[in-house]
């Protein structure tokens, strides 16, 4: 009950902003940070009270929500989702008060702030196929008010490329959980969509389980996004307003990255075996392909943009490693990109906000100007680039590290990245940071003020304290992630596998059969 | 014997009913139709259904027909105004493709028609299609629908009366 | 003894006639007999499946065709004088105020 | 007391943010103590630690300081901890000993700057991540320490940040090391893909029975280590940030480009040596990398006029020198070439630095001339390095470069010793060339300013370093059987236990089928021939003379002769441009990536999002085509309903 | 003379449509005796429809046949004769202040459509073809007179010609096809049908093929799917908006219901000839309503066009054939209503006098002028789309797991598809009220009624979305 008092408050309080008049921008802006404050606040007595021991879900709470279906509103809380969740909720925070200086529409624009909030919790902590595909889409629509009216000059455009790309995917999405419902209805008799009970008991061929997974795979792949699914985001990041950009980046992709882990991977484990080159394929063209493309563009913004596409591929190529160094590396990468990521576009903003440009080449020798600014943004960029200790470095050591026990190629096609990653972040600082600027205009350039201070300081804590000391958050995903890899560990599937478990001499069988019949294809 | 009228009566039907398409004047397309529906009468009458060969006499061919008349009529219309093969030039292509899928349509349902493969049928008893046998049949097994038709023709009324009133209120 | 198809096909070809009429007609009222036409082409039908069958439901059924025309015809003409009420003609193709 | 060595490298880590957050605050002469105390007060500590390490028991030779669990995930768990070995203290006594002495000079160095305290602030974080590399006890704390190091060196190169030439030369030391540390990384994932675990101790103790001997694994692991070292330590191929860093201040390139960082990968190559010994084929390709680059780097280092770039050609050749050794199996060498030149090197950097600084920050050494009357103690302490490098005995470098020279010929063979022998007479000669050009002779700069020796505080260190290059060669000179001070320290951590090698190998190469080798590698028992040494002294010694000879009569006796020599060949221009290196990366890697990438991009925007867009346009034309036919005409709905009949129709029937 | 015996009369089954046929008696005669203020007519005609819904609880033991087997009393038709109450309800209520505007004062109106609910009850309650068609013409010509009742409007006008025509056109279309249907199994009582075709006993497959053909025409004309839609824009926008927003909900509903009892009951068996047809309709459905859809400019052509669409994803449900079937197609069809009306009851609330105001432009900025009325816009659009959580994404989620249960996976995913594509025209609209600078001065007419039926939608959009249990379990 806790969890979703935690989740709905947001929601909660949108509604009550709704009857705050329009003219106190101040009190609706103070109320809405009080709230998201509140939250996370919340959201932290729940990683104080998690139970770091046991794979099995917390703060669990479930309740028939329609009968007749067997759809139950079940959430609960484990380690993969709960610091993805604490993020959420001090994303959101961080977001409303990056915002604090939004002219237009202020009450709508913090109400969707929140509205978003609750959506986005929702998803991480939904254990009802059908819950999760509620929230799902239902944080889409404050994402693109929020991206649509708040945003650059080719917003709608972007807002809408936003809302259809990730529709396609999920509603695809929507007819496997559908099929999954009726199929565990088939075995077992019982009508549901609680995750629990379908992760026991779905029973498919890997032909079925192929297909269904490459529904689910669509839905995420797009949100995370994949290559070559990536391109309304550099439209969505630069046409939203900075806080838009810092939620996209820092919960949005990573609902992306959550549903492999939640649905994908424990739903259809051999499927998910049998697309390990595939993910890791694109993956790894992704991180190459993301860093390659960042490089030349002209565009802060579609920079880091562009830097995300390569760093979730990283993420991707962790949890397709399938066992536990990928998988926790992928987990806390999700956690540092949330952080270094949403600190970038918060401090692309904060020049945004003074030079109304984002465009490289009119900056240079910031540094003169904003010596503070220079010192934080110096810090968020390496710790991008994956400066060891600092976040990032041991994310994607990790994630590199599992992916060498599953094949050395892809790993090494992954560092490539690293090398990358140095080149355009460094080559994007010097040019607006450093060097001389021929631009009078960044003379008038002040450095950052107090609110400013304040929220980037709490993210280079962070992104010492996670490169420095990461065991409190790998601790927490500890137990769910051994868990996880019991069951899809590719030991389980390896076809050489002598006196296999049951799984495996189904699957034998389930080869077997496809051998039959490719066979007979081919005659 | 039954061929022996049929074949006239359904002939002489079938020219009307293209008289009522291919008349250029409504009137002409009216008494074209008045033609026709008296023969489907006796194409009725061939069949034994008395009672239903009344009733077209009555209601098709009397009332339904009088009131098109009278509408006509109401409205003076000219008559030369459509004239069927004038069509605009842009049409003349739709026109001949239209005549074409018509063709193709007739000859589908001829075509249904004639592979149905209905076996003899059986012999027809005493009384039927009289007033009484249709009668009985209406007003026990489908009195429902011949309740429901009252509301239909309520409803008819009303909307005859609410359109065509001169005052519009 | 006329075998049931003949009469199938004297529905099917009147009825094909009553389509062609509304194809290529313009003027409402004439578009509107060409629909009587089709119904009465349905009425052959459902008496001569009565006949064969023996039974009366299909006539019964043609009695509530014939009301359902009666009732269109009121209704239809009462619209096309409410009609040309506003716009002196009943050439379909000048009633063309919305498309697309 | 042992216990105090986690606060070795927290020190100065400590001051850099003392310094970097109050250093405005606090005042210039503030931040001077401060960023100076740290380091010394970790070269005291490292003292201490010595003492305790010394005070160990019998036969311990490794101590290690566990502070926390740094990474654990399942069966990987990387610590925090250091170790103290004998090799981790000789570098901590060097890196914080040097540092110290160099922080001391860099306080005079850069007293007029603005940005004080953040130079200290940097350099203070350097000296850290330095102790952090050498004190790790495992690969990945050794990497925090390897990245730190670079990215310190990436804002100390950057410091003149308003530059764009040192901006360009900062990005590009930091990826040309991200080009290695991927290689580092690679191989560190190898070591764990291998050992299950990253600790020195488990790697090392468990290495002879785990890797089979010349076996692809093994080569592969110590190629990549060893492609991670070229990267830090500016060897071919990735050498070529070295010369560029110069655009950092002097007291950076003597600190972080002479004496400690760009030794790292020595450092790394040296801890790694039982891995090494497993793979002949690495060893091979370190010796002849290292001696490659050093002849290579000194050819460059011949035409420069850049005072500093001589310098830092200088110290990529000396390097080239240690991993000579390093290849030939002659770690104490290499080790002992690192510390004497950390000593000399950081002396000449400091030295060109006070001529700099005395000269208003003019590098050009073809500006200079004559200065000896001006910069008598830079002058002296100047050529005292000199000679050291040059390799004249007594000096520290003739002991050191002379070992690698004989491990060379004896370990290795005559082609590398050769490439030693060379690149010593090159070293000897551009050494003295750049002292010649610019202590003697006449005075080619601008007359009406006075150079003048900078303040004490700037000499004193010069002094220091001076005598430590003088006498360090102390350490290494020979005892009994050729063997010195400074091998027996090391031993423990360079003792290879060949037998258990030989065994195991022999063994799984048995059991493959493979052909057993002999293992003339390990076998080879170094022999102490010391006439043979005393007469290679001789020749090495001959050779640096006939270097300095060289140099005198080019550039003292006969100024002119260079020009009429060489002048218009194309063997100058060429190494005048440094072999055109930088054009060619840049014509052939670089500009294509970037070109490439926007190709990439576009193609983003047309290909990937065009079929998007296109799917839409789609929609939307096919939205207009059919917009006709709602034409408004009764008859054409009708139409449409019959076709569709007649459809469905034929579909059915 | 024999005498007739006095058939059974099951008035307790009848008793929705009695209730309501006196009640809209009772309209037309009391309409005579009250002035222009015909108010007080709306307010009978609700309370007709409360008590006819009520009283369709009569039976205890479901399903109860009566008629020989033409009518039914099953859930089914109770549920949607729940739908047809409330949408003919909120029709009424839309309508009082509506046709004071545009100067309807014909006290028929309220009777027609009362009248037009009576044929829609007996149309999903019929299991009789004749039943059936009389239903339809019931619900046709109520709807025909409807739709042309602004005499002086020329829109209307045309759109009563166009309608009626057509829907003659088609009525001759499905009659055919039910005198083939009889002739083909000599009955016209679909459980009589469906066991003779279980038996075999079928007289001739041609005839029986050409009349499922012919019927799913006539069907496929009233529920305005593609190829036989295209009445369906035109008289849409020509009709009066509060009676746009009555046929698009329930004549379609009722339609929808007795399609289903005629194919995936009666037909069930002869499934395999009309099956891929009909999903041949009901994928044209969507494509051409959504494409159709995406160019439009005008509110309600726009909203027409995405009924199209609607109906190809009802269809889905006829297709699935099961119990789910008829049980998701009410549901869907009760959220459709809630979401429908409330779209057109804004569009009227934005009209004013003299000016309908249909232009989507004109929405601009709406969402910061009245927030309220835009936001209800908004969740009722999002809800057409079919996103969670509104209404439209249960019923959606219920035609598709229909059509799952049965395999058709290729057509679902078509519709998804669909989904995906209708969210652009939809997000149009949205994109105008939030996104874009205000253009034209709102006017907007605020009328009590209008703005509870925006109330009572917006709740019921959310309620059916968000707590849709109680409602399914009275659909199944």
């Amino acid at each position: 009950m806790f969890l979703t008092f935690v989740t709905f408050l947001p929601l909660l309080g949108a509604f009550a902003l709704a009857f705050i008049p329009k003219e106190n921008e101040g009190t609706i802006k103070q109320a809405a940070l009080g709230v998201a404050l509140v939250d996370f606040v919340l959201s932290l007595g729940l990683w104080m009270g998690f139970d770091n021991s046991t794979h099995a879900m917390q703060f669990e709470f479930s309740t028939s929500w329609i009968g007749a279906w067997g759809v139950n509103y079940h959430v609960g809380i484990d380690g993969i989702s709960l610091l993805l969740y604490v993020m959420t909720t001090f994303l959101t925070a961080f977001s409303i008060l990056v915002s604090w200086n939004v002219k237009k529409h202020v009450k709508e624009y913090m109400m969707a702030m929140l509205a978003l909030g609750t959506g986005m919790l929702g998803v991480f902590i939904a254990l009802d196929l059908f819950l999760f595909y509620v929230f799902w889409e239902f944080q889409l629509v404050p994402m693109y008010i929020i991206i649509g009216v708040w945003g650059g000059p080719r917003r709608i455009y972007a807002a809408v490329k936003f809302f259809l790309y990730t529709a396609v995917g999920s509603l695809l999405m929507l007819v496997a959980i559908i099929w999954i419902y009726f199929v565990v209805e088939d075995a077992t008799g019982v009508f549901t969509t609680d995750l629990i009970f379908i992760t026991k008991h779905l029973d498919v061929d890997l032909g079925t389980q192929k297909w269904l997974w490459m529904a689910f795979f669509l839905a995420f792949a797009i949100k995370v996004p994949m290559f070559p699914f990536h391109t309304w985001l550099p439209d969505a990041h630069v046409e939203a307003p900075t806080a838009g950009s810092v939620i996209l980046a820092g919960v949005l992709l990573k609902m992306g990255t959550y549903g492999f882990l939640r649905f994908n991977l424990p739903l259809f484990p051999h499927a998910s075996y049998e697309f390990i080159p595939f993910i890791a394929t694109l993956s790894v063209i992704g991180i190459v392909y993301g860093a390659l493309v960042a490089m030349v563009q002209e565009d802060l913004k579609k920079l880091v943009a562009y830097s995300s596409v390569s760093h979730l591929g990283f993420v991707m190529l962790g949890i397709f490693a399938l066992n536990e160094y990928g998988l926790q590396g992928a987990l806390l990468q999700n956690l540092n990109h949330g952080i270094s990521t949403g600190a970038l576009f918060f401090l692309v903003g904060v020049i945004y906000d003074r030079r109304h440009t984002r465009l490289i080449k009119e900056f240079g020798g910031v540094t003169n100007y904003m010596p503070k600014f220079a010192i934080c943004f110096m810090i968020v960029t390496l710790s991008s680039i994956g400066l060891p200790g600092m976040n990032g470095f041991i994310g994607e050591f990790l994630i590199l590290l599992g992916m060498f026990q599953v094949n050395k190629m892809y790993a090494a096609g992954a560092a490539l990245g690293v090398i990358l990653a140095a080149c355009y972040m460094l080559w994007m600082f010097q040019r607006v940071m450093f060097m001389q600027s021929n631009n009078p205009e960044n003379e008038k350039l002040t450095d950052l003020d107090l609110r400013e201070k304040i929220l980037i300081a709490p993210m280079i804590v962070l992104i010492f304290w996670i490169g420095l000391y990461p065991k409190p958050f790998l601790k927490t995903f500890d137990a769910s992630v051994s868990h996880l890899v019991t069951i899809v560990s590719p030991d389980n599937f390896r076809p050489g596998k002598i006196g296999g478990s049951h799984a495996s001499t189904k699957i034998d069988k389930a080869l077997k059969k496809i051998e039959k019949q490719t066979h007979k294809k081919s005659h | 014997m039954e061929l022996f009228f049929f074949i006239p009566i359904a002939l002489l039907s079938v020219l009307l009913a293209l008289g009522v398409v291919f008349n250029s004047s409504p009137i002409g397309s009216a008494v074209s139709l008045i033609g026709m529906m008296l023969c489907l009468a006796g194409v009725f009458v061939l069949q034994s259904a008395h009672f239903l060969a009344i009733l077209q006499v009555l209601i098709y061919a009397g009332a339904i027909m009088v009131l098109f008349m009278f509408v006509i009529m109401l409205l003076n219309l000219k008559t030369a105004e459509d004239s069927v093969w004038k069509s605009r030039e842009h049409n003349t292509l739709l026109s001949v493709l239209t005549g074409f899928l018509v063709l193709g349509l007739a000859y589908k349902m001829v075509e249904i028609a004639m592979d149905s493969n209905f076996g003899p049928g059986m012999p027809v008893k005493d009384g039927f299609g009289t007033t009484e046998a249709v009668g009985t049949v209406l007003f026990t097994d489908y009195v429902l629908p011949f309740e429901v038709a009252s509301i239909l023709l309520l409803v008819a009324m009303i909307g005859a009366l609410v359109l065509a009133k001169t005052k519009i209120d | 003894m006329v075998e049931l198809e003949y009469y199938l096909i004297l529905s099917g070809i009147l009825f094909s006639i009553g389509v062609l009429g509304v194809l290529v007609r313009r003027n409402a009222i004439v578009v509107f007999m060409c629909v009587e036409i089709m119904l009465n082409a349905v009425n052959i039908s459902l008496i001569a499946f009565d006949r064969y069958n023996n039974q009366h439901d299909g006539q019964v059924f043609s009695f509530m065709v014939m009301c359902v025309a009666a009732a269109e015809v009121s209704v239809g003409l009462a619209i096309v004088i409410s009609m040309y009420r506003n716009k002196p003609t009943i050439n379909l193709d000048e009633f063309n105020l919305m498309k697309w | 007391m042992l216990q105090l060595a986690w606060l070795i490298p927290l020190i100065p880590i400590l001051g850099s943010i003392v310094c970097g957050l109050y250093g405005l605050k606090l005042g210039k002469d503030k931040v001077a103590k401060i960023a100076c105390g740290g380091p010394i007060l970790s070269f005291l500590l490292t003292l201490i630690v010595l003492l305790g390490f010394l005070l160990l028991p019998e036969g311990v030779h490794v101590w290690e300081q566990v502070l926390f669990n740094w990474i654990p995930v399942a069966d990987f768990v990387v610590q925090w901890g250091y170790q103290i070995d004998p090799l981790s203290l000789v570098m901590m006594l060097v890196v914080s000993g040097v540092g110290s002495v160099i922080h001391v000079y860099a306080v005079g160095y850069m007293y007029e700057e603005y940005s004080f305290y953040r130079f200290f602030c940097y350099f203070n974080l350097f000296l850290g991540a330095m102790l952090i590399l050498v004190m790790g006890n495992n690969f990945l704390l050794m990497f925090i320490g390897w990245e730190g190091v670079g990215c310190c060196s990436y804002f100390l190169i950057g410091y003149y940040y308003d530059k764009k030439s040192a901006c360009d030369a900062g990005t590009k030391a930091f990826v040309v090391n991200r080009v290695g540390d991927f290689a580092f990384i690679l191989g560190v994932l190898f070591i764990f893909n291998q050992f299950g675990s990253i600790d020195y101790t488990t790697v090392f103790s468990a290495a002879p029975t785990t890797l089979v001997y010349g076996s692809e694994t093994a080569t592969l692991i110590c190629i990549f280590l060893f492609i991670g070292a070229t990267g830090k330590s500016a060897q071919i191929p990735l050498y070529t940030w070295l010369p560029d860093a110069m655009e950092g201040p002097t007291p950076v390139s003597a600190l972080i480009h002479a004496a400690t960082m760009v030794t790292a990968g020595v450092y790394m190559v040296a801890r790694c040596n039982v891995l090494f010994a497993l793979s002949p084929l690495s060893m091979n390709i370190v010796a002849f990398v290292g001696g490659g680059t050093a002849v290579f780097a000194a050819t460059i280092g011949m035409a420069q006029n850049d005072i500093k770039r001589v310098l830092a050609y200088s110290t990529v050749s000396q390097i080239g020198y240690m991993f000579l050794a390093c290849g030939v199996g002659a770690y104490t060498a290499a080790i002992f070439h690192l510390i004497t030149h950390a000593f000399f090197k950081a002396c000449l950097f400091l030295g060109s630095g006070s001529v700099i600084h005395g000269m208003h920050h003019e590098q050009d050494m073809r500006k200079y001339g004559g200065l000896k009357d001006h910069f008598p103690i830079t002058h002296i302490t100047f050529l005292v390095s000199t000679l050291a490098i040059a390799g004249i005995f007594p000096l520290s470098g003739f002991f050191s470069k002379d070992e690698i020279l004989f491990h060379a010929l004896m370990d290795g063979n005559i082609i590398l010793w050769g490439m030693g022998a060379t690149g010593a007479f090159l070293t000897a000669f551009y050494m003295f060339r750049l002292v010649f050009m610019t202590f003697y002779g006449e005075a080619k700069y601008d007359l009406s300013f006075h150079p003048h020796e900078p303040s004490k505080i700037m000499t004193t260190p010069l002094v220091i370093l001076a005598g430590l290059a003088f006498f360090g060669g102390l350490l290494g000179i020979p005892i009994i059987h050729g063997w010195h001070v400074l091998h027996d320290w090391l031993e423990p951590v360079f003792h290879v236990d060949s037998q258990t090698i030989i065994d195991y190998s022999t063994q799984h190469m048995i059991a493959a089928g493979h052909h057993v080798p002999t293992f003339e590698a390990l076998t080879h028992e170094p022999s102490h021939n010391v006439p043979l040494e005393i007469s290679l002294m001789g020749v090495s010694l001959l050779i640096a003379i006939g270097g300095i000879t060289a140099a005198y009569f080019f550039y003292i006796k006969f100024p002119k002769l260079p020009d009429t020599v060489m002048g218009g060949q194309w063997g100058l221009e060429l190494v005048k441009n440094k072999y055109e290196v930088d054009e060619h990366i840049d014509e052939y890697i670089v500009q294509p990536t970037v070109e490439g990438s926007f190709y990439l991009w576009k193609g983003d925007a047309k290909v990937v999002d065009g079929a998007v867009n296109g799917a839409a346009a789609v929609i939307n034309w096919f939205s207009k085509l059919a917009r006709p036919y709602q034409s408004g005409f009764v008859r054409n709905y009708a139409l449409f309903m019959v076709v569709g009949f007649l459809a469905i129709l034929i579909m059915v029937y | 003379m024999n005498m007739i015996p006095a058939p059974e009369i099951d008035f307790v089954s009848l008793a929705p449509v009695l209730v309501l046929s006196v009640f809209a008696m009772g309209v037309l005669v009391l309409d005579l005796f009250i002035g222009k203020n015909k108010t007080i007519l709306a307010y009978i005609s609700i309370i007709g429809l409360f008590i006819s819904a009520m009283s369709s609880f009569g039976h205890a033991d479901l399903p109860v046949s009566s008629f020989n087997g033409a009518y039914v009393v099953d859930n089914v038709s109770i549920f949607f004769t729940f739908v047809f109450a409330i949408s003919s309800a909120l029709a009424i209520l839309l309508s009082i202040n509506y046709n004071e505007r545009v100067g309807i004062k014909i006290g028929e109106y309220y009777a027609l459509i009362l009248f037009c609910t009576v044929g829609m009850i007996v149309l999903c309650s019929s299991t009789d073809m004749i039943m059936i068609f009389l239903g339809i013409e019931i619900v046709s010509i109520s709807l025909y007179i409807l739709a042309g009742i602004r005499r002086t409007d020329q829109r209307s006008n045309e759109a009563a010609l166009k309608y009626f025509l057509l829907g003659a056109f088609a009525s001759g279309f499905l009659l055919y096809g039910m005198a083939l249907v009889y002739g083909a199994t000599g009955s016209t009582k679909l459980a009589e049908i469906s066991s003779t075709l279980v038996a075999g006993g079928v007289k001739s497959q041609a005839i029986l093929l050409g009349g499922v053909v012919l019927l799913m025409i006539g069907f496929g004309f009233k529920i305005a799917s593609v190829p036989f839609h295209m009445w369906a824009p035109d008289v849409y926008q020509g009709a009066p908006t509060p009676v746009t927003a009555f046929m698009a909900v329930g004549p379609k509903a009722a339609v929808l219901a007795a399609f289903f009892r005629v194919f995936a009951d009666g037909l069930h068996d002869v499934a395999a000839s009309w099956e891929t047809a009909l999903m041949a309709v009901a994928v044209l459905s969507m494509f051409v309503g959504n494409l159709g859809a995406i160019m439009q400019t005008n509110i309600k052509r726009l909203l027409a066009y995405s009924s199209v669409s609607h109906a190809g994803y009802l269809l889905v449900a006829i297709i699935a054939k099961n119990s789910l079937g008829a049980s998701s197609l009410g549901f869907y069809m009760l959220a459709y209503a809630f979401t429908t009306f409330g779209a057109f009851a804004i569009v009227i609330i934005l009209g004013r006098k003299g000016d309908e105001n249909l232009e989507i432009e004109n929405y601009s900025g709406l969402g910061y002028k009245h927030p309220l009325l835009a936001l209800s816009m908004a969740i009722f659009l999002l809800s057409l789309g079919g996103l969670p959580p509104f209404a439209g994404f249960v019923g959606k989620f219920y035609v598709f797991s229909a059509a799952l249960k049965e395999g058709y996976v290729m057509l679902v995913v078509i519709a998804v598809l669909n989904s995906v594509v209708s969210f652009y025209y939809y997000l149009k609209v949205i994109v105008y009220m939030y996104m874009t600078e205000q253009k034209v001065e709102f006017q907007p007419t605020f009328s009590p009624y209008a703005l509870l039926v925006v109330a009572i939608a917006v709740l019921g959009t959310i309620q059916l979305g968000i707590f849709p249990g109680p409602v399914i379990a009275l659909a199944q």
